[in-house]
């Protein structure tokens, strides 16, 4: 994947000769190992800080809420689907986007490679589906398929679904996934798991709402959790605030979420919180067969009602 | 108190449910005295956020009704 | 709604849905009955409440 | 005033009363078994004794009969107050072992077996029997004997004269030891004594002499039958107004003449059910399971005799068989004079065996016997379709005679099958689907007015003028018009509304009075000071839930500043009483705890307005219909409940605001969509009454399918009558006609709609503030029976196009044959198109007129020329047309062979295939509508499966639509015939003009509102609401640009969008979410 990187500069180069954007937004090498960040490129002559290797999960979708530049973007399968929300929400306009389709072979999980690597790591480098790490220990080797962000790796929509060009050929997308398994399981836990399941995941979040901060999703002016009237859920530590607050986050992405891995990857202390996503995303695509940001001329489910629809939870 | 009664906090449509529950009284009907009635005027004003409030302010369970 | 609280460990008799029209006040009763039995039948909410609600 | 003690407690009460009538005013409880309220007490009971210190000493006095004085301190509740009222239950249980109600005291007093010997009395002498029969004037019993041989009884103990089984003793009797059953078997010597019938109930059901006449009457308000009342029999009893707490029964009051001068009169006296008691061969008079259709209606009804619980009247057993007669008392000469048909009777059996079977079950049986199935109505054959399906059966076939089952309630028929078969078979039930008939009252109230009546009785109208009767100024609505339906009968009176209007419209808003405007106090920004009323309603909440306990509660919530109960809320000194209160103790707020706010809430916000109150700084806690009502048996849970309610009702009106409603003026032009005849009737009819009215219509000249009408049953000529129509409308002043135009564009909403006229390119602007759409429909093109294949087959039209122009084809043919249901009540078509019938046999009658040697048949399935249509069936069976029906899996087949038209058809009779060789074969084909999906999209109305538009209420809004300032009329609401046609077209002009003649419209004030700071323009509201309220602000806009906002006068109130807004943007005003948060919450304080 790493290879993407000459063509994208060349584009980008492109796009900002003619004129075509005024600015480009990709990724640029982070300060840190596995920490590529986002950069927005406005000049020709700063195109070759773009890389693009498996760091790239954060989901570029974000950056363009509100603007009103002409924009070149690179958008994996994930960030596509994301754009095309936002075109549906009104926080961009199609006219104003150049989007450069990346074929996404996933990215990689680095609390993983962390986890497992012995000592601080000194650099991560990639080579096909291997992936090196050295710290100083030595060097590690890591199969790729392992260390994958787990949305990445149950992740159906890895091509672009909108684009005007397209870096390379479409890849491959996975067929054999099972997206829904995790959720699946716990569904069938009984009940009380259940509930002790997530007093279990949810006891260390600290509300901090990086989560929220860092969904391409959210973006109103003002956030349900910063309200005071009316409250909608409490402000405090207690167990039950932080279970509404992500009942209520959750919900506010139903039929919407792409399930990119933002807000995982973004939780400082490491909650899936993906799991309550994913349990609506399920839903949805089983409900009303949905699958949010696949089109920019649908809106999404929960916000349209057709006279079809499941009504089978009314007695 | 004597024996738990559950309460139950009902949202019921103005036009449709919250209409049956008046004719129930109408007729005399008898029911079990554990609903709450909040009034709204049309079930899609219920959201989410109502039935977890209700249940995090301690109502044993939620109704909804169109 | 409803799938996602019972997923979390909310009792599926907490929350219930209905439709019923004007004139059916006959299936109100049951319904209400009927909901009514079954909140009684698994007890008081323990799930959602808030405890330091409680305590004030 | 006296003023004295009861348990420690001072209390006052007016010279002269007794202590129990003063405990009472305070609450405190007394028990009694021989007081009546309007009785005189008289001490026999002796349970009401209480302990009386006179200064002195204490002694034992009864607390019903004992006058109070200053300074007496009386105890209820002592310890040996306790011990003698035991000691009485024990010796009344002594002599009464068996009494309920003494058994009830017992268990209170901890009595378990009493010490003295048992008896078998159920009589405890309290005398209140014979105290009521001498309140009655009558005194017809009297306690007899002394010691312990007394006893009420008659005088000598024979059955006496002067007993009028008026039921009274048995009423309060306090043991049941009087019953109906003894006073018809052993004290009147009348006999035949009955209950009071309801007569909703159909008498299924008694009823008391005072009495509402059902539960939704309008006023809701009891009035006394003077024929069954007591006292204006005996001049005694008037109990009923020592009960009513507002001194509201006056029973010197006269029937009074009032005499109106008007300028038009509406007859809408309806019909009554067919009576079949005469129709011996039924059984109806002796078999409690024979019933009618009105009393199979009350069986069923929830609120009805058996609460919706349906059984059979022998033996209150569920039946697992009934059947329904068709055609009782229609369409019968033999029997009875009704050769009509009654039009309602296939439609509602059809409804009742579904219904039925949701009750009883699906393994219920359900059988119709009919003789032509008429669901001519809009979606009334998609039931009937439907029903099949549910297993309802359906036989063709006229029963004679139903027998009794010997040694069984069952009943038993006898009737020849469609193929000819003699069968026999039982049912549990039958129930006789009666006609409907206009009342002996009713014929001579028109002959009094001097209007001409139908051969039927029914009121004589006009093909053109439906509504008119033969006198001017007086007009007919409903079934006295001719049998119908429910929506058929809406739409008339909407027409006779309009027909009046028509003529009255100059003196439009002469004799309207102003009511006066109370200021309205500025209450934002002050803290809230919230009234509570709670109302007793009589005994309807009182009687239940302990109102002055719930009135105190409500007094300790935060912000309440007065809290009181009312007798009556409802009631007009109530009301001035409350906006008083709300006056002086200067409240902003008020809760009404009471009954529904579906049908009070108007009235208690027409009190804040008097208060000079914001209407909507009001809140009903429901504490009667969904609480006393219907927790009776739970008066500590239901008051728990009231308490809830009222707590959730305060905290909600606490956060309310003062909302606004929009006041919008109303265009008062009109359009009307398509120039047929119901929208030429409609245009005529508003220009009538004063308005602008703009008529639309597509082709190059008005009268639509009007000019391939040849005649209607009547014999008018259509061309000529609408020929006046199109010249009335063409020379209108206030008319215009836009013909060759077509609507390319509509904005606006009620009251100020504008649209977009397009016609040969060239647009024009229209402002109007209701539409009209009539857009009519058109004949059905088939290809079937080798339809344009031989001039000889045509469709109707084409027919009545060759009479018009005289063929002489036409009166040389020797056969002629009619082809009914061509396209209709088919699959793909699974509708009647309703006016086929009546037309061909019409046509078929022409022909036999101009050519009476033609022979002439009619192959159908149904024929159904409902109502006085059925005149020309019978006429045309005389004259020998011949009818041969057809099933829909065996149609008639056509070929052209020889040079001839053969039409084979299957005899129903005979079996066997009829070959018929036609000169003319004339198709019926179906009745379509104009699908118009843009004009359905410019006015968001809807557009049903079958292309015809949604109205927004199929019996009670048949010619309006949900989309206010929008109405409906003619074909593009469902096949008709001309007369129903210009009904519509009369109705939807009344309803335009119901709006129009306003002026303005108010909106509600509780509708959503967007607060833009915190809009985050992502659309979901817009994408979500079902009345396009919500729009984006220009993005050019200076303020706000690219965010949503709320059009107030789109907007329902659903609040649909404020749910789906993720950025809490949204407020529904009235509802607001801290609103309801703050219920939500109240509703779970303890």
């Amino acid at each position: 994947m790493s290879t993407y990187t000459d063509t994208m500069r060349e584009t980008a180069r492109r796009l900002l000769k003619e004129c075509r954007v005024d600015l480009v937004i990709g990724f640029r090498q982070g300060s840190q190992p596995m920490m590529n960040e986002p950069c927005l490129v406005r000049k020709p002559e700063d195109v070759d800080q773009l890389v693009w290797d498996s760091n790239c999960g954060i989901n570029l979708a974000n950056y363009l809420t509100n603007r009103k530049e002409k924009i070149g973007i690179f958008a994996k399968g994930c960030d596509s689907r994301n754009i095309v929300t936002h075109i549906i929400e009104n926080k961009v306009q199609r006219e104003q986007l150049v989007i450069v389709g990346v074929p996404c072979l996933g990215m990689i999980d680095k609390r993983k490679i962390t986890a497992e690597a012995q000592g601080e790591i000194l650099a991560v480098t990639e080579d096909g589906d291997q992936i090196n790490v050295k710290t100083a220990a030595g060097t590690q080797s890591f199969a790729k398929a392992d260390v994958l962000q787990q949305n990445c790796s149950v992740c159906t929509h890895r091509n672009p679904v909108i684009h005007d060009e397209m870096i390379a050929e479409p890849v491959a997308e996975q067929t054999d996934v099972d997206p829904y398994a995790d959720v699946a399981a716990i569904e069938a836990m009984p009940l009380e798991e259940r509930w002790a399941f997530f007093d279990d995941l949810l006891s260390p979040c600290i509300r901090c709402y990086a989560c929220r901060n860092a969904c391409p999703l959210c973006y109103c002016p003002t956030c349900f959790v910063d309200e005071s009237k009316p409250q909608w859920v409490g402000k405090s530590q207690d167990a039950m605030d932080i279970r509404t607050f992500h009942f209520l986050r959750a919900y506010h992405c139903a039929g919407r979420c792409t399930d990119c891995g933002a807000c995982e990857r973004a939780c400082p202390v490491g909650i899936n919180m993906r799991l309550l996503t994913k349990k609506l995303n399920k839903d949805c695509k089983e409900l009303y067969d949905w699958e949010a940001g696949l089109s920019p001329d649908k809106r999404p489910a929960l916000d349209s009602y057709q006279a079809n629809d499941p009504e089978n939870f009314i007695k | 108190m004597s024996e738990w009664e559950p309460k139950i906090v009902s949202f019921l449509c103005n036009w449709c449910s919250y209409g049956a529950a008046d004719l129930a009284g109408v007729s005399r009907m008898q029911y079990a005295p554990n609903i709450r009635v909040v009034r709204i005027p049309c079930t899609g004003r219920m959201s989410p956020k109502f039935a977890l409030a209700a249940l995090r302010e301690g109502a044993d369970a939620v109704w909804v009704s169109g | 709604m409803k799938n996602l609280l019972e997923c979390m460990g909310v009792e599926p008799d907490r929350i219930h849905f209905s439709w019923i029209s004007s004139a059916e006040s006959t299936k109100f009763v049951e319904v209400v009955n009927k909901i009514t039995a079954k909140v009684k039948a698994i007890g008081p909410n323990q799930r959602f409440v808030k405890q330091a609600a409680k305590v004030a | 005033m006296v003023t004295f003690k009861i348990n420690g407690q001072k209390v006052q009460g007016e010279e002269g009363q007794y202590i129990k009538q003063v405990a009472e005013k305070y609450g405190i409880d007394i028990p009694t078994l021989c007081h009546h309220k309007a009785l005189e007490p008289a001490g026999m009971c002796r349970i009401c004794t209480v302990e009386l210190f006179d200064g002195r000493r204490s002694r034992f006095v009864t607390a019903c009969n004992y006058p109070i004085w200053d300074g007496m301190e009386v105890k209820t509740d002592s310890e040996p107050v306790h011990k003698g009222r035991k000691l009485i239950v024990e010796l009344l249980m002594a002599r009464c072992p068996d009494v309920p109600i003494l058994q009830t005291l017992a268990k209170q007093y901890g009595i378990e077996t009493p010490r003295f010997k048992a008896e078998d009395d159920t009589c405890i002498l309290c005398g209140l029997c014979v105290r009521m029969c001498e309140k009655m004037g009558n005194s017809a019993i009297a306690l007899t004997g002394r010691g312990i041989e007394m006893k009420v009884d008659t005088p000598f103990h024979t059955q006496t004269e002067m007993c009028i089984a008026c039921g009274a003793c048995a009423s309060v009797c306090p043991t049941g030891h009087i019953t109906l059953e003894k006073i018809r078997n052993e004290i009147t010597a009348k006999s035949g004594v009955q209950l009071i019938g309801s007569e909703y109930d159909m008498g299924l059901k008694g009823r008391k002499p005072v009495y509402v006449p059902y539960a939704q009457a309008v006023p809701n308000i009891p009035a006394i039958d003077r024929d069954v009342c007591v006292h204006f029999k005996t001049g005694g009893c008037k109990v009923c107004v020592e009960f009513c707490g507002v001194n509201a029964i006056d029973h010197t009051m006269e029937d009074e003449v009032v005499e109106l001068e008007v300028g038009s009169i509406i007859l809408a006296p309806g019909f009554q059910p067919f009576d079949p008691s005469k129709f011996d061969a039924y059984n109806y008079s002796n078999h409690p399971n024979v019933i009618t259709s009105m009393e199979m209606e009350r069986l069923l009804s929830a609120s009805g005799p058996t609460g919706g619980h349906l059984v059979r009247l022998s033996d209150h057993k569920e039946p697992k068989k009934i059947a329904w007669f068709q055609c009782v008392g229609s369409r019968d000469m033999n029997r009875c004079d009704n050769s009509y048909c009654s039009s309602v009777c296939c439609m509602y059996a059809i409804k009742e065996a579904v219904i039925a079977k949701e009750h009883a079950g699906d393994d219920l049986e359900c059988a119709i016997f009919y003789m032509d199935m008429r669901t001519h109505g809009k979606d009334f054959e998609r039931f009937y379709n439907n029903a099949q399906d549910k297993g309802v059966r359906f036989v063709r076939s006229r029963v004679h005679t139903i027998d009794p089952v010997k040694d069984s309630d069952a009943l038993s028929v006898r009737y020849v099958d469609d193929g000819g078969n003699l069968l026999q078979e039982q049912f549990d039930m039958i129930v006789l689907s009666v006609g409907l008939e206009t009342s002996p009252e009713v014929v001579a109230m028109a002959k009094q007015l001097g209007i001409e009546l139908t051969a039927g009785n029914f009121c004589k109208t006009d093909t053109f003028e439906p509504v008119a009767t033969s006198r001017p100024g007086i007009f007919v609505c409903g079934a006295f018009q001719g049998p119908k339906d429910i929506p058929q009968s809406v739409v008339d009176s909407s027409a006779a509304a309009s027909a009046a209007g028509e003529i009255l419209a100059a003196g439009r808003n002469t004799r309207t009075r102003q009511p006066e405007v109370v200021p309205e106090v500025n209450v934002v920004g002050e803290r809230p000071r919230v009234g509570v009323f709670v109302c007793r309603c009589g005994i309807n909440i009182a009687g239940v839930v302990d109102v002055p306990s719930v009135a105190e509660y409500a007094a300790t919530l935060p912000y309440v500043e007065f809290a009181t109960d009312n007798l009556y809320s409802c009631a007009q000194d109530t009301q001035d009483n409350m906006s008083q209160i709300i006056k002086q103790k200067k409240l902003n707020r008020v809760v009404v705890a009471a009954c529904t706010p579906k049908t009070h809430e108007p009235l208690f916000q027409e009190t804040l307005i008097n208060a000079g109150l914001n209407k909507y700084l009001f809140e009903m806690a429901n504490i009667r219909n969904h609480d006393s009502w219907v927790h009776k048996s739970n008066p500590e849970l239901a008051t728990r409940k009231a308490k809830d309610l009222v707590r959730m009702a305060v905290t909600k009106v606490a956060l309310a605001q003062p909302l606004e409603e929009t006041e919008l003026q109303v265009n008062p032009t009109a359009m009307v969509i398509g120039g047929g005849i119901s929208g030429m009737t409609a245009a005529r009819s508003l220009a009538q009454q004063g308005y602008e009215t703009h008529i639309v219509e597509r082709s190059e000249r008005l009268g639509g399918q009007g000019h391939n009408l040849y005649k209607t049953i009547s014999g008018d000529r259509v061309a000529e009558k609408m020929g006046a129509l199109i010249a009335d409308v063409q020379s209108h002043p206030k008319i215009q006609v836009h013909l060759k135009t077509e609507l390319s564009a509509v904005e606006g909403f009620v009251g100020n709609f504008k649209s977009t006229l397009s016609s040969n390119g060239n647009q024009q602007e229209l402002e109007h503030g209701v539409a009209v759409i009539a857009t009519g429909g058109s004949a059905l093109q088939t290809e079937e029976y080798n339809y344009g294949q031989d001039p000889r087959i045509m469709t109707s039209l084409e027919l009545d196009k060759r009479m018009m122009a005289d063929d002489p084809a036409l009166a040389q043919a020797g056969s002629a044959v009619f082809i009914q249901c061509v396209g209709s009540r088919e699959p793909q078509r699974p509708y009647c198109s309703r006016v086929c019938c009546t037309h061909s046999i019409d046509n078929a009658l022409e022909l036999k007129r101009r050519n009476p040697d033609m022979h002439v048949y009619v192959l159908y399935r149904d024929v159904r020329t409902y109502g006085e249509r059925e005149y020309i069936y019978k006429e045309a069976r005389e004259k020998g047309v011949i009818f041969i029906r057809y099933d829909l899996e065996k149609k008639p087949q056509v070929a052209l062979a020889d040079g001839k038209v053969q039409i084979t058809v299957t005899d129903h009779v005979l079996g066997v295939p009829v070959q018929i060789d036609a000169d003319l074969l004339t198709l019926a084909t179906a009745v379509i509508p104009n699908r118009q999906e843009a004009l359905a999209q410019f006015f968001k109305v809807p557009i049903n499966d079958d292309g015809f538009f949604v109205e927004k209420h199929a019996k009670l809004g048949p010619s309006e639509f949900a989309t206010d300032g929008v109405f409906l009329c003619g074909l593009a609401h469902y096949p008709k015939p001309i007369d129903e046609a210009i009904v519509q077209g009369r109705a939807a002009a009344s309803r335009a003009v119901t709006l129009l003649a306003r002026e303005t419209v108010h909106t509600s004030g509780q509708i959503a509102q967007i607060d833009q700071l915190m809009c985050s323009s992502c659309g979901v509201c817009i994408s979500i609401c079902p009345y396009s309220a919500p729009s984006f602000i220009a993005a050019d806009a200076r303020m706000h640009a690219g965010k949503a906002q709320v059009n107030p006068v789109l907007c329902k109130g659903c609040g649909l969008c404020v749910a789906s807004c993720r950025s809490g943007a949204i407020h529904l005003k009235g509802f607001d979410n801290n609103q309801i948060f703050a219920q939500i919450s109240a509703a779970n304080w303890e």
